[in-house]
């Protein structure tokens, strides 16, 4: 019941919410995070995505797994983009249905928070002037 | 005893490329290891933080490496 | 940049995704409700909802209009579902874009408690034995 | 005066239809129409509550209807 994929082609809402769709659920909550037209004020190009995929893999599961067990997840999609993606294009999709509604916002909200501290994917950031590794400088 | 290093993101640039191999002796700490790869590339230090992963997890400072294990480098990591 | 719906047609996820995208914001945050198999342990066989729609429609406004004022939505899609829902079947949709995720969370589950405490829309509960006005009744 | 009253989900079941009319003494309030409707069908008393809408908007208990408004009686919602 859980769906984990990282992938250089574009990822697809629909399908998320299709692999977590149960009869058993009355709440699916679901987590889109796109590329925005700026940082700080500074207009973003478009980005790169690198990840160090089988061990992004095992992260994501862990992820997946601590939902189930403290939220009840029936079902969890969580797919990442690599690669090259213009600005408005998607980076990552978490999905994720539970028997109650508030559950699945707290499940999901816990899922795209600890993404972004674990799971070892890395975003290049281009500007008109040139290039950052994302959170790599404090 | 050589290992086999990855480097990623940041990391990657400041190595100089994806892979390579560093001599480190036996019963090595992951704190030593992260000592020999600052002292060897001073800009890890300008980073934020950074952790080693060995065989596709991450570890702490007291572990251990062995030969033939696989150290990654992981520097902030940035996904989503 | 509201889009308020109320139809006895299917409901898309992915058209209420595409309306919410916005090059301007990161974070997408969506709310799938849907018939559940079951209520407190006894099975549901389908479900009735009415609506009062101009108030509902009014209401709703009222729930986008404060999305955007507390947490600067950018984009807003809600989509209700009217007459007769089979298991599995999507009764709403709550899409939302803001600059930064945390806000997209927060404002999609204020729009969810609200539009269940607010908008005039009932929903009968159709069991194999009978059928009843959910939270009618003390 | 008579007033046009429409009723949605159990309040319809309650009063046998979508559509009535009731009379009120001029400058009745929402209170007073609450009242009198639990009088006439003493089934609302057993909601969990009940409001009512003027021109489609909820209205309190002290607000004074007026000829040509259009009462609409809200039963616990459940919607989503």
């Amino acid at each position: 019941m859980i769906d984990i994929t990282i992938s250089s082609k574009p990822l697809s809402v629909s399908q998320c919410y299709d692999y977590v769709h149960d009869q058993r659920a009355g709440g699916n909550a679901l987590f889109v995070g796109t590329v925005r037209d700026q940082t700080q004020g500074k207009a973003v190009v478009r980005l790169d995505f690198e990840a160090y995929k089988p061990m992004a893999i095992k992260e994501m599961q862990k992820i997946a797994d601590t939902m189930v067990e403290r939220w009840s997840a029936l079902k969890i999609s969580i797919h990442h983009r690599t690669g090259t993606l213009e600005l408005g294009d998607i980076a990552v999709i978490i999905a994720v249905c539970t028997p109650h509604r508030k559950a699945s916002f707290d499940a999901c909200q816990y899922a795209i928070d600890t993404l972004k501290e674990t799971v070892p994917i890395w975003k290049k950031e281009y500007f008109e002037d040139g290039a950052v590794w994302v959170a790599a400088h404090p | 005893m050589k290992v086999k290093i990855l480097a990623f993101g940041i990391a990657k640039d400041i190595v100089g490329g994806k892979a390579g191999e560093m001599e480190f002796s036996e019963h090595a700490t992951i704190s030593q290891v992260k000592t020999a790869l600052s002292e060897k590339y001073p800009d890890f230090d300008k980073l934020a933080k950074f952790s080693i992963a060995v065989n596709e997890s991450y570890q702490d400072d007291a572990y251990v490496i062995s030969e033939g294990d696989e150290l990654v480098i992981i520097p902030p990591v940035s996904g989503g």
